[in-house]
């Protein structure tokens, strides 16, 4: 790699790094004051847990070789085996999205979840979930990716792999107590903002970086993830003008989130300006999606599914769509006249890793739950978890 | 005229407020505390230091009733606020010379 | 003595409280309340789900007075914290029993 | 029953408290209130732009005890919180019509 | 363009982009909190309207072609037509410029502003003014640019130009309700600080991206823009300690950002230690700037005038002063002995702007009063603009 | 310097620089709200006050030439006198660090010194202390340097010789009023998360920039400094687990910085999984090493001496066992089979620069606490410096 090459990738991975404190935030601002550490120390965590195991076993399994017909990887680069410097600079800037996706689901079992079963539950799911999802869509001979499904930054892998297991993982949990007569609102709302800004700076190395280089791909898919961005933003914006009569500061920052989420697995495959009409689907049906837990009445505190799940989907399904020729090839978008092939992969492997991650994550949770207990407790939960599960308090008075 | 002062936990507060609303209490004013008592407090650790915290936030709330009424509000918030946990609070009752509405001027029972 | 006890629109703070410097109060203690009334409160939304926000940010002023004082002080605060329009507050006094300056130990009306 | 209110300087909190836990008190409450007095205010600049700032962070503490207990309680809230510095803050007492602790229903002295 | 210029290119529309939540806190803060949320969205709904309108035709607009003479740009990139991947990079790096531009007005209008009017306001100005100014000197064949006049990364364009437009809107939208008298105190200071770091690191980007390429001038202008900001804190920071006795945290992040302002136009055109004057001059005439307001009683709330206009002003005047030969070629700064050709360029196009961009904003915020009201009203003022205009709190207490 | 290592430079000066306002936030949530503003600008001030002087006369001092044997360095770059792209680069490169190292310092003194106490101690410390320091092991021929002693990326030129210099001025300064009976609680914790977040980013710039090139060195430094974060986060939440009963957000935030000091002097000579050793080591001795103030009574309020000395004496040391050979030649790790060679030298730099600065530093408090006083006085202590010696409050109620 020349040292442009270098440098993009070296930032792209500072800068997906720099996500995990900003979703850290914009999760942590929307929980009440007495579980803001709880939230905050969940994604920071994951930063602890994740790249220990990936350097040690996982990224070999979630990308090394061939070792069972595409369905895992082989442990031959554990502990960094044989890793040149362009290996070792891509794991790096893979560690970064092992370490976020687990966090991603955090915003899913807030206010309740006892902190010793996360600790438990984020190894096991990197393990389990995470490392086979990655294999099969970007592994050398991954079965999905080979069959020619298509996920630039991780729409599939990570996005919707994450909203689904967060929605097995509240389903095990169980709902907040109060939840939903009581309000339990956003409790510093700034928080968010400032969260919402840093993911989308860190989105650009995300999404641009992983082009793995500073070239056209990488101009594409920056623009690509800016515009959908922006359109998101203002689809969330007016549909919830149109139906609440207010624009509103969490909505511009869901609104962001939702179309960096949708373009994620588009970014270097789509041109032109496709990118708003990812960003304008998302936008809607991201915010009619996040209304949908209080009809079915699952407990998804911080509408992972509806951003993440949701977004990840539309993403995905638009891409079959939208996907350009002289960027993936002879397979691309049906709706440019690409034919049915591409689509249909980008269902399948939808499809998949929506059954598989659900499937294995409730297990996962409902083991934990089995042998040391999912919830706080409710008096705990009552209290709140920062003072009583980290013997903290967040903000002093005196 | 009668002021009553409640000392409640911060989980209650909806109910509360809900059972007075229902009870015809048209007006109250309530303030974050932090309240010391038998519930005693926690211990908080800062870098390997421990600091025993004796303060647990409380909500106070304060309604002023007419003078018949008091007992029957202090009943009313004594039962929602209860959850037969130590630290459910404290309620008690003042006196007060009279009340004035500041929009209208109007005075005690009016100014209610 | 007396306590004088207002509830009022955090707008009018600022012209209360030289009201009250005029008229040769020569100390209040105030804090952040939330007060639940007739001026109701309003709706607020998060991602598409509303909420019934009741209360709304008031200031508590306490102001303990001469015995003598009360009324005129109470007109005092009634008459800079007026708006006019719902919400304004209310004003209540309370006896006291005594009043100690804390530096000095000094007693009642010594004390103020 | 009686109720004693202090407004004392923030940093004196703790001594307050260490203070009436000695002298047997089992419970109070405290919030964070503004002060206004002799001990005066001070001023702020914000780009070149001066404010008087006529308050001063003070902390309200608030315990019910016996009829009998109060000036003793007093007078150790008194003595703790003195540094001897204007702002040292006041101490005063009013009556109560009754308390009961929500938990049980238990009224007045068993209250406590 | 090479990998690493593209690499740079793109972190620097990254660092950009940033900058505008970045802005959005550092105003944030300085607002009460009844009106913080209104603060933030109205900067972040930058970053959701002016893209769209750029992509679809105000790039094109603001900088393609020549269609009128040198008055404005042609339509010839609409939809980003023609782009090759230098060009759309460059397109999204300029994007990030002209989404700050407006987000730097809000600072004027804090408090009291129509939510609704900021939403239409802003694309008539992007369009109206920004696009013709922008084009005037960096178009390609701009009437300003062309005489002559330079502006490295903004100064004219950007600051001056926000900075008028500014003073404009909050001329017709008249003073806060109790201003000066009542004191309006910042509500967060550690936000504002926050605001201020990210701002002068964005601001990097912003200058040294410039230079469109990570080469010499980049260099001198990162330099530049380091030292200008430090000296203009310190040159602030004295200033206040000796007026009013205080050293100040608002100080100082007001004078970063004054410093920073100041050298936007002259980051790559000058050297050696002039970076030194242009921050002491800014730090000092910015800070005794910001006073005004109270002697001529128009209500700039945040000094978007005092800093923005003026450190535009001051930095557009010091550039044809100091202007390296070595730079920008013969006509180089009237006090390096390069005559008083660009030192009068420089003073003519300022003037253009300033009048231009007065006029039209102000016929701008006319016709939106006219139509649909520029304030929010008395009793939304009172209450405050978070709870009435967005249905949201920023900071829960319970 | 091509393109790509240019750019690479540029964003990492941009990030360290980023990496004061961190700390600011880092160490201002930790004090208590009435002081916050004052740790704010200690910090911020650093980037005022250092680059002045760096570009005038410091840099020069502290990396130029040789004039006195190796002690310290020449004034020959005085002014920026000769430096081309490249030097003007790496001399703005390094002053962010020269900026950053006083800033450390802030937090041993916080709650009591004098705001001019602290504009006075800043240069005078730069001067006197970081320049010769710099210069011993980075100058030219700076005397420990050419003796073989290796510090990649200031391990010992910034965190050891902060933290002593805490120490020294921590003991002239004395303890806070009512220090350690009374509890002095951080205020705000997620302004801690917020800083220790952008504090990992920026140091990502601060090892790998390091590198002064976007290649294999870079890499490998950006993989270290990931994972040795990483491995103290875990080490010092479960050492904290362990020893007190919880896992805490402090806690890892504190981890991650212990584990980044102590990887910064290896970072681009240590291979393979060695981070992890570093970072498991600095998480469980600098944990222990923060209670140490307690039983010796010296207030270092925020930490200083139990993290960056405490964590730069174990990456210190650890460099002496682990340095490979491939990457530090054939003086390489003891542990490794190096011989003693290189860990003798570690232990000598080290132990030069704790008495060194630790003496230097104890005169300067003295001389300034007899000239003019170190401590902001009792009453001011009580009463909080933000309203005292700034004139301004964190928080505004109203
Ligand atoms: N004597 C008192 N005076 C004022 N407030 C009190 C008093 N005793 C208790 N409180 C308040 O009531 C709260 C609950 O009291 P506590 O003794 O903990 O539980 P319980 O009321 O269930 O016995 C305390 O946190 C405090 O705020
Ligand atoms: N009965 C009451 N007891 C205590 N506080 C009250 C009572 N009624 C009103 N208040 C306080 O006074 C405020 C204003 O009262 P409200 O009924 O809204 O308007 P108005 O006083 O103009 O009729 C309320 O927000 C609340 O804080
Ligand atoms: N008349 C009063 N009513 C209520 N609170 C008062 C009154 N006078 C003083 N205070 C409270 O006591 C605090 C200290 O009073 P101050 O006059 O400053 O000092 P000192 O009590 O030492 O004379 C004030 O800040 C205020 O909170």
């Amino acid at each position: 790699m020349d040292s442009g090459n270098t440098a993009w990738l070296l930032i792209s991975t500072a800068l997906v790094l720099f996500m995990v404190p900003g979703l850290a935030l914009f999760y942590g601002g929307m929980v009440r004051s007495k579980n803001v550490l709880n939230m905050l120390l969940m994604n920071m965590v994951c930063l602890g847990i994740v790249p220990i195991l990936w350097v040690l076993f996982a990224y070999s399994l979630a990308l090394a070789g061939d070792g069972n017909g595409g369905l895992i990887g082989t442990l031959d680069a554990a502990g960094l085996k044989d890793l040149d410097s362009q290996g070792l600079l891509e794991m790096a800037f893979l560690m970064t999205f092992a370490s976020i996706t687990p966090a991603l689901i955090s915003g899913a079992v807030a206010d309740r979840l006892k902190f010793s079963a996360w600790m438990v539950f984020v190894p096991l799911w990197l393990v389990l979930v995470y490392c086979p999802v990655a294999f099969w869509i970007y592994g050398a001979d991954g079965w999905l990716g080979e069959r020619g499904s298509l996920d630039f930054a991780g729409g599939t892998v990570i996005h919707i792999n994450a909203g689904v297991a967060a929605l097995a993982v509240a389903l095990v949990l169980g709902r907040r107590k109060g939840w939903p007569d009581e309000p339990m609102l956003p409790h510093n709302l700034p928080l968010v903002t400032i969260g919402a800004g840093i993911l989308w700076f860190g989105w650009f190395g995300f999404n641009a970086g992983s082009a793995l280089a500073a070239d056209g791909v990488a101009v594409e898919a920056l623009v690509n993830t800016f515009v959908a961005a922006s359109a998101a933003m203002m689809a969330w914006l007016f549909a919830e003008r149109i139906k609440d009569g207010h624009f509103t500061t969490l909505g511009a920052g869901s609104g962001v989130v939702a179309g960096l989420v949708a373009i994620t697995p588009a970014a270097g495959y789509v041109s032109g300006l496709s990118s708003l009409v990812f960003g304008a689907a998302a936008g809607v049906l991201c915010f009619l999606a996040v209304g949908l837990k209080y009809r079915w009445r699952y407990d998804d505190s911080l509408d992972v599914v509806g951003v993440h799940m949701v977004g990840g989907i539309v993403g995905g399904t638009l891409l079959g769509l939208f996907a350009d020729q002289a960027l993936v090839g002879d397979d691309y978008g049906l709706a440019l006249g690409g034919g049915s092939s591409l689509f249909g992969e980008q269902l399948l492997s939808m499809a998949v890793v929506l059954v598989y991650s659900f499937a294995v994550t409730y297990a996962i949770a409902k083991v934990i739950d089995g042998i040391m207990g999912l919830r706080a407790g409710d008096d705990i939960e009552t209290t709140g978890l920062d003072s009583t599960q980290h013997a903290e308090t967040a903000y002093q008075t005196f | 005229m009668k002021l009553v002062t409640a000392i409640i936990k911060p989980s209650q507060l909806e109910a509360v407020k809900e059972a007075l609303k229902a009870a015809g209490v048209a007006g109250m004013t309530i303030s974050e505390v932090q309240g010391f008592g038998r519930q005693g407090g926690h211990t908080e650790v800062y870098r390997g230091a421990e600091y025993q915290v004796d303060f647990v936030p409380k909500v106070k709330l304060e309604a002023v009733v007419g003078a018949t009424d008091a007992d029957r509000v202090l009943d009313v918030i004594v039962d929602a606020a209860r959850t037969g946990k130590i630290g459910d609070g404290k309620v008690w009752i003042t006196d007060l010379g009279g009340i004035v509405r500041i929009r209208t001027g109007e005075r005690d029972d009016d100014a209610l």
